[in-house]
């Protein structure tokens, strides 16, 4: 059935009807319970699933995140909330060494089967601490998965898959989603976990992203269009597993690719992309893989700085009229 | 009134004032759609643990502070229309328009900055401790912050570092009762804070924040304490009177709640305390208030006329002037495809 | 003598005997060049906290333990041979030689993990903490560290949320006085611990380690607490008798404190007093130490005859079984060149 | 002159020798006083520079990279120790959000001139929460320099210069590097800040590493000349910044590259350098640019296994002749 929904009330379904389902999943998080979520995406599930279900925290990043590896290692499935990405670096000690390497370590004893839910980018001019696009620091760390939802669907479908998985999955929002409304059948059959989606299938060109630069890429490629150039637009869904199959067949297709990303561009997302397009297609590109990301610099409050400093669909689209030209 | 009746209570009346009506102004800045940035904090209620504790500072003294830090700074001798200005992302702020509302600096008045990140700017103080000792600067350094940072990790940290290394350092909570909508018996269960620094070796204090007076002793105590060696933590116990940001209406607490809190008024309470003890008359007080109200009226038309910075100006910055930049990416992608026509 | 005579006494000598000859023979697997990795932290002196704590608690408890943990274990009912073989970085080790003597784990036995990053495993309980009343498994979780583990900011995060949610927790201290190179009084001002505990709403001990029976009673008094849903704290001083690691010479200490440290032996206090009391002959004491003497000496022959991890192993236990797994850099790069000829 | 001096003689002396020129100079970190340091590089410091400036902290690192943030802001100088670079993941928060950004946040008020050292790297054993590679995370992180020693003498130089930078500049020493011994003349000049060093000059491959890893490449190199295959080996020397044009120079000339990093593969620094290099040098490579990188796994404690996981120069080797091939 079709339904129109926004992002953030796909997200909150999806934990709606997880918890339902799953009595061993728990929200832990600040904010997550009476106020329902510093974007909302919580609301009222305290009033559904109990306040022993969504459990206000202290702010205390580093214990938040501790506390769903324990819990997760101990029968529950914790979803933590970290309310910005950029308080990543208060907890990549629990994340990296401790939730990505358990299993490892520990020589495959147990898992430690937890998301960690939270939200990044930039679009709210909430100023250099709380803009960031963080996820290379997660991608860099094996054992950690990370899916990072642009559509409505999505939303919904990645985080209920997140929410089976043996393993921690890092499941980063875009803060400029929350809002946006798209007519999706809940109902109809998923894409598989690890798989990418092709957004729009074009023969001159790849652009290959995810999360809100998904849908920079479609208006690109609508404004490409019109003046003949036709763009294939991958969104990856999850950064890992990466599914480069997809990639590398459109790639090949077609011979010439760029990579978008909102995070910073050196030693990002981008820069594994593109260098995974160059080492793997060499023979089928026709020119070097472009990288659009995210500017070597922090993130201003002003406004126009702000969105100066991240790709757009304007940019996306000159830089891909140049490469066509 | 067994307070202590002081001289200089008018000038903290006037510092209160002046607060007050600046976040007011602020708030209408935001609601004008003028600021930058959709996070506000505004310290309404909270105006006596910015004046109580800057009016103990000397000169050469250095402090940090949280996202709700307007009122110090403006405690503290700030020029509101340059904070003004920064609030609404502008080049004339103190910032140039970078920063914003959480990211304010001023390196003149000591003010090593406000901070997004809840007990962030923590840490810093210790580091400006060993300064002031190893460079006999003789000044104390203040982290000025919220109850909702009294549980994080890194505060305990750095008491024991000021502890044990006798900083001259001071730690202030400005206990406004919530962390958003997290009223704080939600987040801790043992509210005496000056147990935990006690714990640590510092000197410790709680102390009511209605009567502004109280709070300039307590901190007078502590920061005279603290530039002799020993290290002290106070908790100012205030009301946070509006919502956590300018958009938040609160509704996780109840309006009787709210009501009999912003009861809590150290504006007030100082204003009545001025005509009460005859140390001032309404009438002049009236005037005074005016006349701040001028003054923080231009502070918006400054704002809102000051330009906004360059977008070339995002380029700076990042390392000091004269060291290797950063390439943008425009520049680069140019490079690139340029080499490829040729 | 007013410690209460326990008569599991002897019971507790013998765990405390096991660790300390178990911890001996690591040493000598070192010294042998047998054991993985180039750190060993032995756990001499500190027998009765393990010992002591452990008996208190019940089969289906948790606990994590710092990187000196291999006494916790023991005392936990770990199987010498394959921690040996752990230690050994061999696969018939509990975690087939990949986690070493730092990372040493064991669900079987409730044993969360060992861990190389001080304070690590702290919060942890707390997860622990709500799986256990949210599964209504009655288990407590015991956090153990070290008195470095003091001073990191996550254990107050953690007392905070224990004491906050009555967890069914406790954090227990092994006070050997050092961290590394860094006597506690070098490390903190206020070593009386247990006012840290007792600051966030906590039930909390300092007990000295000597007995371990007051050890024993101490602990359970917090573990029967702490199951009934009030948290606690326990430091238990003890002294580091050897080095930080095995290679560590102990030259930032004098050689009278270490000689007056190791006097405050737990072991021998506990025979001495099973035989000053007339539970247990002499003689019998020394065939126990001689039969554990030879189980000890048997978990070096397991450990060197067992074999090393098929190199294989490497890529296996990242993931789940079944899940996309990591493509080594060999295959990727064959892969990439075969094209390439092709 | 010439002397011989190992690694961690020369960062000894470079911070003694600059601790002597400076007097704002501290060394902040856990057992860099009285202990000499985890690793030995402080010892006896404390001897000639006093308690003042060789400050020994209690086990709080989140802190400790704070206090020198604070310090650097008031007028010090200071040099913050992180016994393992795997305890980033706890200072993560005061390093990127803060370090890294004042000077922009504020408008370019002030600076935070802090040299954070610390060392990583495998090759004791040590495990998976003390053997890693994280690199990636700060060039990820516009604001900090990084600087990653392999010789002697750039141990020395490099900590020299950094001393004298105007912005933070994390600083990665390698473990397995500490007992190197070389024959160096610390009179002679060395290169400026930023500069990559042309190691060996050959004209059938290009290796561009960083690190331990730039001895293993030489390593290779060797084996490889025996097969009358002549590399040109780049150590980085500094990675923020990053010195592309001597790349560059040297791959259009080659026309075949590899990059090696110790760290992760998977958007780790090996990406960034064969993104770049594939993006910049496109029409000059005869063949993809290859990546010998640490594998997408933990590090296991067994020894076969960790150095298993890592390049060593007989794979450098390998990958190099069969790229010749
Ligand atoms: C590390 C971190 N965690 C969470 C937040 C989101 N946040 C911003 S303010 C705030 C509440 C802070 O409460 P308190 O410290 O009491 O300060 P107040 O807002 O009451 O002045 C929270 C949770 C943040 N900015 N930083
Ligand atoms: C986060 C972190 N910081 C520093 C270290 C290095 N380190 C390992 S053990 C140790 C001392 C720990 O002292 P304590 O907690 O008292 O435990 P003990 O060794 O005395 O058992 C240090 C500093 C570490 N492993 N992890
Ligand atoms: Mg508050
Ligand atoms: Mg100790």
């Amino acid at each position: 059935m079709m339904t129109s929904m926004t992002y953030r009330d796909a997200l909150r379904k999806a934990l709606d009807d997880a918890m339902t389902d799953d009595s061993s999943i728990v929200v832990i998080g600040e904010e997550v319970g009476r106020y329902g979520g510093a974007y909302g995406v919580t609301k009222d599930l305290i009033k559904i699933h109990g306040a022993d279900r969504l459990i206000d925290t202290p702010i205390s990043e580093p214990a938040i995140v501790g506390t769903a590896v324990g819990a997760a290692m101990t029968g529950l499935r914790p979803v933590a909330e970290l309310m910005y990405i950029d308080f990543l670096g208060m907890t990549m000690d629990q994340l990296a060494n401790q939730a990505a390497k358990i299993r490892y370590m520990f020589g495959g004893q147990i898992g430690v089967p937890m998301v960690l839910r939270t939200q990044g980018g930039t679009g709210r001019s909430a100023g250099a601490q709380h803009s960031q696009s963080l996820e290379a620091w997660v991608m860099h760390t094996p054992g950690l998965r990370l899916a990072m939802p642009a559509t409505v669907a999505d939303a919904y479908h990645l985080l209920r898959q997140s929410l089976t998985k043996p393993d921690p999955v890092v499941f980063i929002e875009h803060k400029a989603l929350y809002t946006r409304k798209e007519e999706i059948d809940l109902d109809a059959d998923p894409l598989p976990w690890g798989k990418a989606a092709v957004r729009r299938q074009g023969d001159d060109l790849v652009i290959v992203t995810y999360s809100r630069q998904v849908f920079y890429a479609l208006e690109a490629a609508d404004a490409l269009a019109r003046k003949g150039i036709e763009a294939t637009v991958i969104d990856l869904r999850t950064l890992n597993p990466l599914d480069f199959d997809t990639v590398r067949e459109h790639v090949e297709r077609v011979g010439k690719a760029m990579v978008v990303s909102e995070g910073v561009m050196t030693s990002g997302v981008a820069a594994e992309l593109a260098a995974r397009i160059s080492e793997e297609c060499f023979d089928f590109l026709e020119q070097p893989v472009l990288r659009v990301a995210g500017e070597d610099i922090p993130i201003s409050v002003s406004q126009e700085l702000e969105s100066g400093s991240v790709p757009s669909a304007r940019m996306i689209a000159d830089v891909a009229a140049r490469m066509m030209a | 009134m067994d307070a202590p009746v002081n001289t200089n209570l008018l000038e903290l009346y006037r510092t209160m004032r002046r607060i007050r009506t600046f976040e007011e102004r602020v708030g209408e800045l935001f609601v004008r759609g003028q600021s930058a940035g959709s996070m506000l904090h505004l310290s309404i209620g909270e105006e006596s643990s910015a004046a109580g504790v800057c009016a103990a500072m000397k000169p050469q003294d250095t402090f940090t502070t949280h996202h709700r830090g307007h009122g110090i700074f403006l405690a503290r001798g700030a020029d509101p229309k340059r904070m003004m200005a920064e609030i609404g992302g502008k080049e004339t702020g103190y910032c140039r328009g970078k920063g914003g509302s959480m990211h304010i600096a001023d390196m003149a008045l000591g003010h090593l900055g406000a901070n997004a990140i809840v007990g962030g700017g923590i840490p810093a103080v210790i580091g400006a401790g060993l300064s002031s000792r190893h460079l006999k600067q003789d000044s104390v350094s203040i982290a000025f912050f919220g109850d909702g940072a009294m549980q994080q990790g890194i505060l305990y940290e750095s008491m024991n570092m000021a502890s044990l290394w006798n900083l001259p350092v001071l730690f202030v909570c400005i206990n406004n009762q919530y962390g958003m909508g997290t009223r704080i018996d939600q987040a801790t269960r043992n509210t005496a804070f000056d147990q935990r620094a006690k714990a640590f070796g510092l000197n410790g204090a709680v102390v009511d924040g209605l009567d502004v007076e109280e709070v300039q002793a307590a901190a007078r105590w502590l920061v005279d304490e603290a530039r002799a060696g020993k290290p002290g933590f106070l908790s100012v116990e205030v009301y946070r009177f509006f919502g956590h940001a300018r958009m938040d209406k609160s509704p996780y607490r109840e309006e009787a709640e709210e009501l009999e809190g912003r009861k809590k008024d150290p504006v007030l309470f100082a204003r009545n305390k001025l005509i009460d003890t005859g140390i001032e008359e309404e009438r002049i007080l009236d005037e005074l208030d005016k006349a701040i109200a001028a003054e923080m009226d231009a502070t918006i038309d400054f704002a809102v006329e000051s330009k906004a910075p360059p977008l070339g100006s995002m380029f700076k910055d990042v390392y000091a002037a004269g060291e290797p930049e950063p390439e943008s990416v425009r520049a680069r992608i140019d490079r690139v495809l340029a080499r490829d026509d040729a």
